[in-house]
């Protein structure tokens, strides 16, 4: 075989991976997009208004979701199986996003802490790696700490509409998960630095219990958390 | 710089020598109108940060209407330096030259619509912008250019368009001015303002997080400092919130009548 | 003259120029060392036995006024009179704070804003460029800001200390400081930085007039407030 | 000697010194370890129900500090005792931790400063440079700064579980702390910026104070605070 | 119009935006294609063998200039004619690199610098902006100086190839070509920075005149040099 | 499952990924001590006397390799076959260096172009990706460009030690891998940046062959050249 | 800025409001002069590149005297922009504004002190350059500072001095046109120069060595680009004496002639 | 003990520490200009002219270092010998600039590597750690790394200067060095980074040393070359 054949060869994989690529990052524009619709969607919560009208937004989330786990479905076959690693960068900030989105869903819905299992389900895919297109505990837990943020905005602005309530439920919740954090010995890497914003959240939603404490506004609230709950 | 065509060569100069030196007056050309536009844009930009300055003082005086007036009045100053630059960007493909322009016009963007909201407590849309961007030729200003070479247009009208992205980022900027106004309608015993910063805001918010990182790197990278603004006047409308818990509603008049009283009583002494 | 005779002047000047920056260093400290013993003077207002000797407070913050000036004086020896702008890097953040400490010496004696010329006068400087080592107007605003913030935290504590009408006196005084650096044209410079911090400071002070407002804890304060003066 | 002879003997020089460093990360990283989970035993006083049994919390904290002892005494014996600084980068961080935490567990329990001499006697180590493995007043003074901030979050929680006595005590506390750093003189390094967050602590601190005053709360407090300590 | 509206329309121009600049390079490529085709076409000259039929390289050249213009053609239809300028960093690199073919071609056809009219005829586009997708100035001299440094490449391989006379009358070529870059005033841009390599294709070519001077070889070339061409 | 449940678990898992990649860097080590004794060995050649035992080199490099086959053999069992691109950044670079070093060999045994089949043989791994622990195109090529600048200071250095034949040899190689690399269409990334130097060692080559035929010095070389090959 | 003295308030303004009004006009002025001495930076950098250029033609052109002179018609015009600022700055602490004025001086300090070199072959000194910009009154120019508050000075003599470290960083950006007049001589078959050139950049270099990291960062940063110009000027001259090694000495002046020729010859052609 | 008094008492210990580096400054300082000196005096041999008296610039360097052994031995008497790494950031740079210089010298006079026995001796200091101030293998690695780029500079001006024989030995020194860098197991920091330059020294050489050989200039020098040495 000549130099030229060999590089010829060569170019004909190149270009079959380059075609994968350009595949796969024209799926993860469509995911991008309706990831967007989603928070659009969920953002809506943090308005005085929007707090009746929750399981209605969490339901129109949810029918998102199904337009997210036909697009994941269409990714995951852009490629082969066993070559996750070799594409994940072009997925992964999406992937974090939409498991943040998922969580999210799912603490408004429920109040608890998604599992790494339930989020693959909302998304479609598998929960474990050796299983094919699944969900990297690291992006998992990228997408928690982004529910964290998220949630201490949502105790702030949920006292601005009169919910007094909560905070305390949304503080008791934090607390677990800072907790549970704190099991997890992470590298010098981008997740620690996004972990150590956790504490920044602890503290603010703990200064608007504080707030409410002080003027005995926590009172009733205490009774109706557990009531609620 | 290019006044020496004919005396530094006594041989007839060759084809390749006559296009450079035509090469030469272009670009010199093209140079001295870019230089001419970063200095109409500077010039843009910081008239339209004295307006926004202008503009705040509106929350401590009592007259907001002549602010506003005299906001208008050096607006239409401003505008008239951009009309010297669409005069530059006649004929002209205004790419060509928008890194010069763009920071003045993004910050014009910011203080006509902070006037803007002032005024409507809504968002100027583009279009608007644009379209007082149109200038017809009557109102002939003399000082205009005076370094530039002159040369006497006869159109009717100049115009200049500001793009999306330009638009873009002069509103995420603007969040911030919103975000100043806010604060300091709080330090001035106005309750109604912020709640209407914080739900206008949101939805600027939203707008941004709906467009994502489907826009150019710039606007993406605004979104964190947009969301810090959001957060300070969220958290503004919080407090303000549950101190008011601790009284009745109809107390509220009362409590700041008397206040404002405090203030007026105090003036005197200094 | 040959290059490297050329050099070996320049090098002069540098090595002259390095060793005025070190003498300067050297009183700096000094200086900040002073400011930072009246700040702990002046520091005890804000404790709540700290609200009956004032006036023997700026007493002996006054005093060590004395040293300031001093130092200062051996400052402006220290480089060419005309060069103030060359070297102002080096101490442009003690001056600052020194105004600040005479600003609230003055604020906590009258109650009333220190002008440019009285600060001076206290530093021993001159209050115009032309006449020698001066105050910058950045650096004056800028040390008056600092006074903005320093009587928010005042507010606070002297509510915690049972005096109801200073706050209220506090207001009037931040309000109309707020009316005059708005009519200030600012550059994105450190100054506009912390003129931004000042609208915190006039929001506090206003949350503490509110909160005794609503107690009418201002009431008689009024009265009082004009009387203590 | 040949230049290869003398490179071979220089490479046996850096491949030893690898090792040390290799050593000295294993260890590094066990004390991180214990140190998160003295922390984990330590955030339970933030919790409603953490303030009754913080005496049970100190004791399985300073538990706790016997494993970090053993650890401490085996990093010293990783390397020579007169490179201390040589290597100190990499148990800088860690070693602040557990000054802040051994800080921590003193402060709850006698409420108190603990000493540089009695923190080194908690971690197993010398109080001394000139007597080896030792803590640099630095390191020691970084562990204050993070007691400081952690303080002005146990005020906030204090008032959330109605003991309304502890802030007025950790406010004094703190007021003595900030004291007591003004009488150091810092250079512009990391510990200089982590002092000026320390104002910070303060404010919020006499924010608590005052939220507690305006409502009349601190009222009998005063009495048992006085009591108490 | 809400400003839900707006941002919804906004992104719908940003979006169509995207779908342009989507076209542009996949048109780009092609071209990049293309040219890299002319370009193993015309190398060959620079081998040994290449020298005889430099005019059979010439013509299969122009062929694929047919394709170029083709493409360009493409090109311009791809977005609003009046932005140019909007678009032209997307295809800036490559219409540099076809001026320098169009221009190698023409050079080693005629041993003349292609003029910009040329050049954009050999190319199908416009040689002044205001009639659509024309040839910037900019991207011209910067054609013309890859020319440059291919010439000097070519004076190197023609002394091996045995023809001398052919670095000749490129040294006459190239000096001209360096006088008239000298005329020009040009920004700290990437011309900028191209152009200051001329000077070293000049001296290269230098270099390899001496050579041929000092041996000699230059003496019966300047007859045939006239001659040949 | 509770929340600190879950976080235990996870926790599990990244220890275990953790100590992945610590196998991974010991192995990854010894790759690269052993890469830098082969090319101790084939530096030689560079050395006037190193043109005499070139076989002799040979020879003992394919040695070491027999290490490196053991060692990469160990590499691939430190982790699952699937997650190659999960782990492959820490011994991409010694894995180009290692496909450069059995370039150098092959290029000096036979003056050919090690294909990528050969280069994965001689390294013990798999030619292509579905079978297991395999040579990257991008590798190979990166590997590859790194012998071209080999080859280019071998050109040079043949000269010194008065080998004029070899000179014209490895050009002639050179422009076949020039051409060759020219039918690649490279991504804007770090091999494109590599390839962007080859242009430069192509010139160099050309430039002593250059020397050599205005010299007269590549006359009988011409004749061995076709000889020797 | 500054014109709605009297009329935002009905009450009398308070001493407070006196005095930051005062403010307002104090340091709107301030910024007017800066930002008036930014444009003059500008405008003195791009005609001091201009004049590197055209010096630049000289290597090639037979008339260097005639460029050497429209050099100094054009510095002369820089020197006038110099004046501008000089007059702007007369009674002030150059110093404050120094940031704004410094990369334009440097700027001239490369163009005048590479004329300099071409005239004389050696370095300008600082002193040298600080006596061009003393600048005499008599020459009035009209048409300067169309845009400032025109207080008409009646000084006799306004001057500027150049800082040494802008005159090292100017300096040291020379270095990189000598490097390039060093390649440009070796291309046009000029054998002297580069041997000329190479030894003063030394003594530069040296000198630049000697100061080391005493100066200030921007300094000790240039350094970098100085050894590899000097590294290139070296090299530049080891290949004419390595090249020259083949033929004898006498031989130099008959090659180089006959290049003469060749180019001559060819000059016809294109 | 009081809050305040422990205060004092730390700042005590830190008064003193920066007493200890405000010292170690100013000697420093004086070991720079010191060092520049010596520079000044070898960069001399680059000159022309400079190449006959290197004996005469060795001799004036040799005495300067007298200067650095007296102002080396002031610097360790301004620390506690065990603190060496504590502050050796301060004359790090000095002292690989200073390690350059005596091995240039060393280079100069006998054309020989110093070794790091023989550097310290020229400074003044331990070649052992534990015997007190000494110096680092990665500053010794480092000086000569300087070394082997001013060789590369100086085989250069060699030519230029007429000298045809030296450049032949540095490129055999210079070969040397390189063999033993690569026995080396760098990790990646800042000397791996300065060791990857080496090669373009290297290169630099070997392409002087071949335009000799094809001039045929290295013919009689190679006998000198060995006669000199
Ligand atoms: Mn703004
Ligand atoms: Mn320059």
């Amino acid at each position: 075989m000549s130099v030229s054949e060999m590089f010829i060869a060569l170019q004909g994989v190149l270009t079959a991976d380059q075609d994968i690529r350009e595949e796969i990052r024209k799926v993860v524009q469509t995911l991008e997009q309706t990831a967007r619709e989603i928070l659009t969607v969920l953002q809506g919560v943090h308005q005085g208004s929007g707090f009746q009208d929750i399981p209605k937004k969490c339901q129109k989330a949810r029918e998102h979701f199904g337009t997210v786990r036909t697009q994941l479905a269409s990714l995951k076959n852009k490629f082969p199986a066993d070559q996750y690693y070799r594409f994940n960068e072009h997925w992964r900030f999406v992937l974090q996003r939409l498991v943040f989105l998922a969580a999210f869903v799912v603490y408004l819905e429920t109040e608890t802490l998604v599992t790494r299992e339930a989020a693959t389900e909302i998304l479609g895919i598998e929960s474990e790696r050796e299983k094919g297109f699944h969900l990297d505990i690291e992006d998992y837990l990228s997408g928690v700490l982004t529910l964290a943020s998220e949630l201490a905005r949502l105790a702030v602005n949920s006292v601005t509409a009169g919910d007094y309530a909560r905070p305390l439920r949304i503080s008791a919740f934090i607390n677990e998960l800072d907790s549970g954090f704190r099991l997890l010995n992470l590298k010098n890497d981008s997740l620690r630095k996004r972990y150590d914003g956790l504490k920044y959240d602890v503290k603010k939603i703990e200064e608007v219990v504080y707030d409410l404490s002080i003027r005995g506004l926590n009172k009733d609230s205490i009774a109706n958390a557990g009531g609620e709950k | 710089g290019h006044r020496r065509e004919e005396k530094d060569s006594i041989n007839p100069p060759s084809a390749m020598t006559m296009s450079f030196k035509a090469f030469q007056v272009e670009l010199d050309t093209k140079h001295d109108k870019y230089e001419r536009l970063v200095k109409l844009s500077r010039d843009i930009t910081i008239e339209s940060k004295r307006v926004i300055f202008l503009l705040h003082r509106i929350t401590s005086a009592p007259n907001g209407e002549e602010i506003l007036m005299e906001s208008e009045t050096k607006l239409d100053l401003v505008r008239q330096k951009i009309k010297q630059v669409a005069q530059e960007l006649m004929g002209e493909d205004m790419y060509q030259f928008h890194r010069a322009i763009s920071p003045g016009l993004q910050e014009y963007v910011e203080a006509v619509s902070f006037q803007y909201f002032i005024k409507t407590r809504s968002l100027v849309s583009i279009e608007e912008i644009n379209r007082q961007l149109i200038f017809s030729e009557e109102d002939k200003d003399e000082e205009a250019k005076p370094s530039s070479d002159c040369h006497n247009k006869q159109h009717n009208t100049s115009s200049l368009k500001v793009t999306p992205v330009d638009y873009l980022l002069g509103v995420a900027d603007l969040t911030g001015e919103l975000m100043r106004m806010c604060i300091n309608s709080v330090g001035n015993g106005d309750i109604d303002t912020p709640f209407e910063l914080s739900q206008f805001l949101r939805q600027i918010y939203d707008g941004f997080s709906y467009i994502g990182n489907t826009g150019p790197y710039e606007v993406s990278k605004k979104l964190y400092t947009l969301k810090q603004s959001l957060a300070k006047v969220e958290n503004a409308c919080y407090t303000l919130k549950v101190r008011g818990s601790e009284i009745p509603k109809h107390m509220l008049a009362d409590v700041f009548s008397s206040k404002t009283e405090i203030i007026d009583h105090e003036d005197g002494l200094s």
